[in-house]
């Protein structure tokens, strides 16, 4: 107990379970239940979706927004068939294509794994993002919302509306201290047979994560980058860093002798 | 066209893909690709059918074309006929019965090992039973060596994984010294990070190599960002010690991944340029796991086993010094549940030692599968009796960054523990040296030693 | 009444049964009781609540009343206050910690027995990983000894089981050479007889008596009869090394199975009385199994992993040779698939051995439940990692006679093989004697030796 | 294989796989794939369902057959829910109830955990066994067949037939190399609340294992048996070998010298 109590000042700068009670090689009872526990409700979290009627009110203000479903029809599909997740159910994708074309950047939320995250951390990033964004004079299509879709069901999205660019705001897996992390994913030229590689991405979106200023201020860097040199992808590094006034700097390790 | 019939009935199986993908234990990968045996009948039936086919089949004929694949070629062109020839006679079935035979020792199995191709392996696996897999791959240990040595006999390593959801350096030190106190990291001091910004990267390398240099231990560092960043990196001066990739058995998983057998290469030579290893020069890292192939449409019509055994004739062509498959790390579309994993880390394992790999494995589950603490206590057992070569250490086995659960820094103790194995033995003897083993080798710290209370009151 | 919350839900438990029973990890015999907890949350609620409670509770407290069972009485008579001292004022979770520490060794668990009772090590055991179950078992060896010494340290013995459909003599005796050419045996050679005709049992026991004598093997033999059958046939001079019982953890459950412990009692003088023994006098072999209480509705709203460690308490009593759990033997209504069984089995096992008694497991399972051999490497290997006393060796791992799928004589050269273990050091001493070890003390005869050719062809 | 060879000989004595192939500590690969071919069957064969018509016109030259059925409705119920399996389910109690009560004998006949196993061996038994009871001077009820039902089951046939003793012939789980094993369990006084020790057992009747006519023999005895002394279960033992002319003997093991 000694060493875990060495560990209390630290736990300010880290979610991680460090500095856990230890007995032989086993961790403590208190900490092997409490793990336990968060294991318990994180199962019972995967199985919640997205209310979407919910999401439409909050993204009202930023503009038209359009309700569209994959061939997931329901939870256990979703998870289970990535494949389905991926494409629009042929309603959906109708009803896409009868939207005029024209914007630059087609914009999808979806519920991904983690519901929660979307519900909580989307509507409050874009908030921040789509202004930002309109701004520096990006038009920005209808945000569609898809209660079940993959990263990749951004592709078909962006294709049908004629897009530039596609943004998806998805729920990542749920971790057992991580249960609401928002993922952003940005692909150029989208159109479906897009690979991971065409993509970029600025994960951990929460507030204990990366807060939604900062991915905001990254994704609209990258965002304006990948237009104007109209790539995406392992090819675009993100260097949104460089414009900071300082970088983080390692910290200060004092010489810990002999 | 095979056949085989089991129970009056007759199976037959269109060609080899199919006949392999029948042939795999059930899991889900393969029922969502519509690649899976429909019964277990059928399963057995196409067992049987590839226990009668001549390994020489795997060389004639490729699962995925030669023309259409830079893996397939590099599998083909670099085969080594005469490492082959002591089973260039046998059947699948009779390979099987070779390995597990009293002449298939380490000095056999190693001089095997460039006469094998991953299809080969990939089928014998199929046959096998998990205690097959596990009294087989125990006869084969793979050494490597970059500042300490990993795989040798009896011995545990293990890789430190100190993500955070921010890479914040403070957290980050946090859980690398709350890691080192438990006696792991032997393998590696490795950071997903977060962010993939070069400059993030640059820092925490920095931070990291800053850090092995005043506690003087002898382990490597590394941040798993994507290889072409690793590139750049080294270019401007950073100090990188392993390059990272994650890598697939197919050229197409390859590029949706952003990488070429080329970009590996180039890796590889820039970071031999450094010098940086003091007991070797291995200096890869890749990770690997089944799924990735069939995610990205990348398959070719092939079982995620196969496709993943293909991934270790990859990293073999390049002498990594560490690779370990994420086993139930996508989610329960590829590894359904506890069993399904279990299956699957077992069969990475053989795969990769009887190919030369120096295997480690990510014992891990998504909060989306079907799966828990005791499949991952009977999984890592398992392997540990396999002669793994090391696992993650993850605070508390909660990855509070990457979204799942891995192995703790606790659970590389009671491995240790339960079948008496030891860490490398440079770094063995580095926690000797600091003071936080006991008389009989243990980690067992009464109080945290001098240098590390500094470390962290400086932070 | 016991209540604890979960994020955020308090939930309830009317009495200690049903904390135990809703503590219990999941499995399907509890549903089938209608005990088990309906969800996640409310299981790890009750594991908190269960934690939080201190040992001396289950002294105060009988989950079987004391009135309706003799099983309690003699649980609660024979407690050991003094013993249980080192203890006494430990939570069921502080006492997890303590098992786990340096200070809970050999020496420590083996003074501690007779104060534990069978609740107080099943308490424990629901809030263990499979993890702890194997490290905690392995710190506590129980010896005993007939005509060889079991359960040392680094050895694991077998039960020869060449079982057959009409007790055929002929057949029975292939299986036994098959057996012990393989290195098997040395924990007892079993039968169960098809038949319970006395006179079949009586000329089984004369057969295997006269086979031992010949062959000079150091082992003990048993027909697993009914304990009265035992009773009768030995007061006719029938050559009886063990007595055999199927125990349970109730006197109902006893009841149904057609004796009481008084009969167990007199059974054992009788054993005792021939004094057959050469390096010890411990005659008893019991089997138990969860699930068998529930089946004669004699579980008395309690889990059935509860009821299955008060069988060992019964067994205790009697200073059994052997005891093993047939642990996935009655089927999928009690444990439903491989995940319920490894843990099943794994609990089982750590709950004997705190208890002291010197415990095997018939690693199996029905053809009616979701359960295959791999699941029974991964139990058999996790088991052996945790210091098992003896598994079976069943001919090719299908019990002909009894209809369900053990462990094979290859099974355990494979466990010796994987960890390094040795059969008991009599039997070890006789295989090389006979000429069945090769120079590495490993079984491998490239031919039979002379006289099991002419034991086979005299057959 | 040398090792092998030599129980070639042997294997007329017993079905049990001795003699296997092995590498190193491994059953070799042929073995060890016919084990898991006769797993893949043997797991199809515990989900096939008894047909019950077929049984009704097997038995019917022995007298009256009826029809009855356990609370378990379906073969995944009776799976799992051994208790569903031991009681009539409403509609047959009622059925038995109506039953003229005064036979002595009542006669269960019921899947079990093979169906194959009383499909094959259950009329074949009977039809030895009833005439031979009858010519004894014993009164034998209708045959009750049932397609899902445990042993317990008839207890509660028994005691609603007001007969003094029941016989279940009830299908015994599978094993890979006897998938249609008969279990015969006899019970004096039927009615609910009794238990296993009160009952007798004749296990393994099949042609490769206890053949028809020697079952029928021994259950034959320990009905008479149990009869007259108005008793069954642990303290009444199978003595029907006495009445042989010689018991089978131990085989003779020739002195293997040292
Ligand atoms: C699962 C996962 C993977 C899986 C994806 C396979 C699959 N079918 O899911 C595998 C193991 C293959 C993988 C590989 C890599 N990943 Co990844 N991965 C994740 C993880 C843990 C969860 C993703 C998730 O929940 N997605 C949500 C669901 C709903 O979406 P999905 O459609 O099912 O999943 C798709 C995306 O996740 C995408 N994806 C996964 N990783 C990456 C990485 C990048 C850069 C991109 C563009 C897309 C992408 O692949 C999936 C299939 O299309 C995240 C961490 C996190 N907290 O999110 C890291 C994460 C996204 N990955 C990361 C990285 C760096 C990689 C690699 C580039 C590592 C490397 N050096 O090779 C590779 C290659 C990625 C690529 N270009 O294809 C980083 C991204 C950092 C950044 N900000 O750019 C993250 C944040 C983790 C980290 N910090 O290291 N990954
Ligand atoms: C499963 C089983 C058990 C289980 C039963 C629990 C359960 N819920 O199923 C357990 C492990 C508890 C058990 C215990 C014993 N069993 Co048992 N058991 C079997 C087995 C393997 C399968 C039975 C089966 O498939 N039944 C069919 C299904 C459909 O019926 P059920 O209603 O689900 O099952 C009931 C019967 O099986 C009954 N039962 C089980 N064993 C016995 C034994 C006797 C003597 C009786 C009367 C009833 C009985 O218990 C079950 C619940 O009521 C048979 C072997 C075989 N090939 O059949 C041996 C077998 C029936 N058992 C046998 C014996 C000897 C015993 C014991 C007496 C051993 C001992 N010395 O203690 C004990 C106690 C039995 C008792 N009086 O209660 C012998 C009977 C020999 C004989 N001809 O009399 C057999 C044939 C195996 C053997 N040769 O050793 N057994």
């Amino acid at each position: 107990m000694a060493v875990a109590d060495r560990f209390t000042g630290l736990r300010a700068y880290t979610s991680a379970r460090i500095g856990l009670g230890r007995s032989g090689p086993g961790i403590a009872t208190a900490d092997h239940l409490a793990f336990r526990a968060a294991h318990a409700l994180a199962r019972d979290a995967v199985n919640t979706a997205l209310d979407v009627s919910v999401m439409e009110a909050a993204l009202a203000p930023l503009g038209p927004v359009l309700r569209v479903e994959s061939r997931a029809c329901d939870q256990a599909t979703h998870l289970t068939r990535p494949d389905l997740g991926r494409r629009l159910s042929d309603r959906s994708a109708a009803l896409l294509s009868a939207e005029a074309p024209g914007e630059e950047i087609a914009v999808l939320v979806a519920g991904g794994l983690s519901a929660l995250a979307t519900a909580s951390h989307a509507a409050p990033l874009l908030t921040i993002l789509v202004p930002e964004l309109r701004r520096s004079g990006r038009s920005i299509g209808p945000v569609c919302v898809a209660p079940r879709g993959r990263v990749a069901l951004g592709d078909e999205v962006g294709a049908l509306l004629g897009a530039r660019l596609v943004l998806v705001l998805i729920g990542e897996r749920p971790g057992l201290t991580s249960p609401d992390s928002l993922g952003a994913y940005l692909t150029a030229g989208p159109r479906l047979g897009r690979t991971d590689a065409d993509r970029n991405c600025v994960s951990n979106i929460r507030p204990e994560g990366m807060g939604l200023p900062e991915a905001a201020r990254r994704i609209g860097w990258l965002i304006r980058q990948a237009m104007t040199r109209g790539i995406s992808g392992v090819s675009l590094k993100d260097e949104s860093d460089r414009l900071l006034a300082a970088s983080p700097a390692a910290p200060s390790i004092a010489d810990t002798g002999n | 066209m095979y056949a085989h019939a089991v129970g009056g009935t007759r199976f037959t199986f269109p060609d080899l893909r199919r006949l392999m993908a029948c042939a795999t234990p059930h899991r889900s990968g393969d029922v969502l690709a519509g690649l899976a045996a429909r019964s277990m009948a059928e399963r057995i039936a196409a067992q049987m059918a590839l226990a009668d086919l001549p390994l020489t089949t795997f060389l004639d004929e490729a699962l995925v074309p030669y023309e259409a694949d830079e893996v397939t070629r590099l599998i083909i062109d670099t085969h080594d006929r005469a490492a082959f020839a002591p089973v260039a006679a046998l059947t699948v079935g009779g390979f099987r019965d070779w390995l597990l035979s009293d002449e298939a020792d380490q000095a056999a199995l190693a001089a095997l090992s460039p006469g094998l191709t991953p299809e080969m392996v990939a089928a014998v696996s199929k046959i096998c039973r998990i205690q097959d897999l596990i009294l087989i791959a125990a006869k084969r240990r793979v050494t490597t060596r970059f500042r300490d040595t990993i795989g040798l006999p009896g011995r545990l390593s293990s890789r430190l994984q100190p993500n955070h959801p921010t890479d914040d350096a403070r957290g980050i030190l946090a859980s690398i010294v709350d890691g080192l106190l438990l006696g792991c990291g032997d393998a590696v001091i490795g950071i997903n990070p977060a962010s993939d910004s070069p400059q993030r990267v640059h820092d925490l390398l920095s931070m990291l190599d800053d850090l092995r240099q005043r506690l003087d231990v002898p382990t490597q560092s590394c941040v798993l960002t994507h290889v072409t960043t690793a590139i750049d990196l080294m270019a401007g001066g950073t100090p990188v010690d392993l390059v990272f990739q994650s890598i697939g058995g197919t050229e197409a998983t390859n590029t949706s991944f952003g990488f070429g057998l080329s970009i590996l290469r180039e890796a590889r030579e820039a970071a031999l340029s450094l010098k940086r290893g003091t007991v070797g020069t291995d200096v890869m890292y890749f990770e690997t796991g089944q799924g990735s192939a069939l995610s990205a449409d990348a398959h070719h019509g092939c079982d995620q086993q196969t496709i993943e055994a293909r991934a270790y004739a990859v990293a073999r062509a390049f002498s990594p010094l560490l690779v370990n498959t994420v086993v139930g790390f996508i989610g329960p579309e590829y590894l359904y549940n506890g069993k399904e994993i279990i299956r699957a880390g077992l069969e990475d394992h053989f795969c990769a030692k009887l190919l030369g790999v120096p295997m480690g494995c990510d014992v891990c589950y998504t909060n989306h599968a079907e799966a828990d603490q005791d499949d991952m206590d009977v999984l890592m057992t398992s392997l540990a009796a396999a002669g793994l070569t090391f696992i993650m250490g993850v605070p508390g086995a909660d990855d509070v960054m990457l979204g799942y659960q891995s192995t703790s820094f606790h659970d590389v103790l009671a491995l240790r523990q339960m079948l008496n194995l030891k860490p490398a033995p440079e770094f063995g003897a580095w926690l000797d040296r600091v003071g936080l083993t006991d008389a009989t080798g243990r980690i067992r710290p009464l109080d945290m030693p001098e240098r590390f209370q500094r470390l962290l009151a400086a932070a």
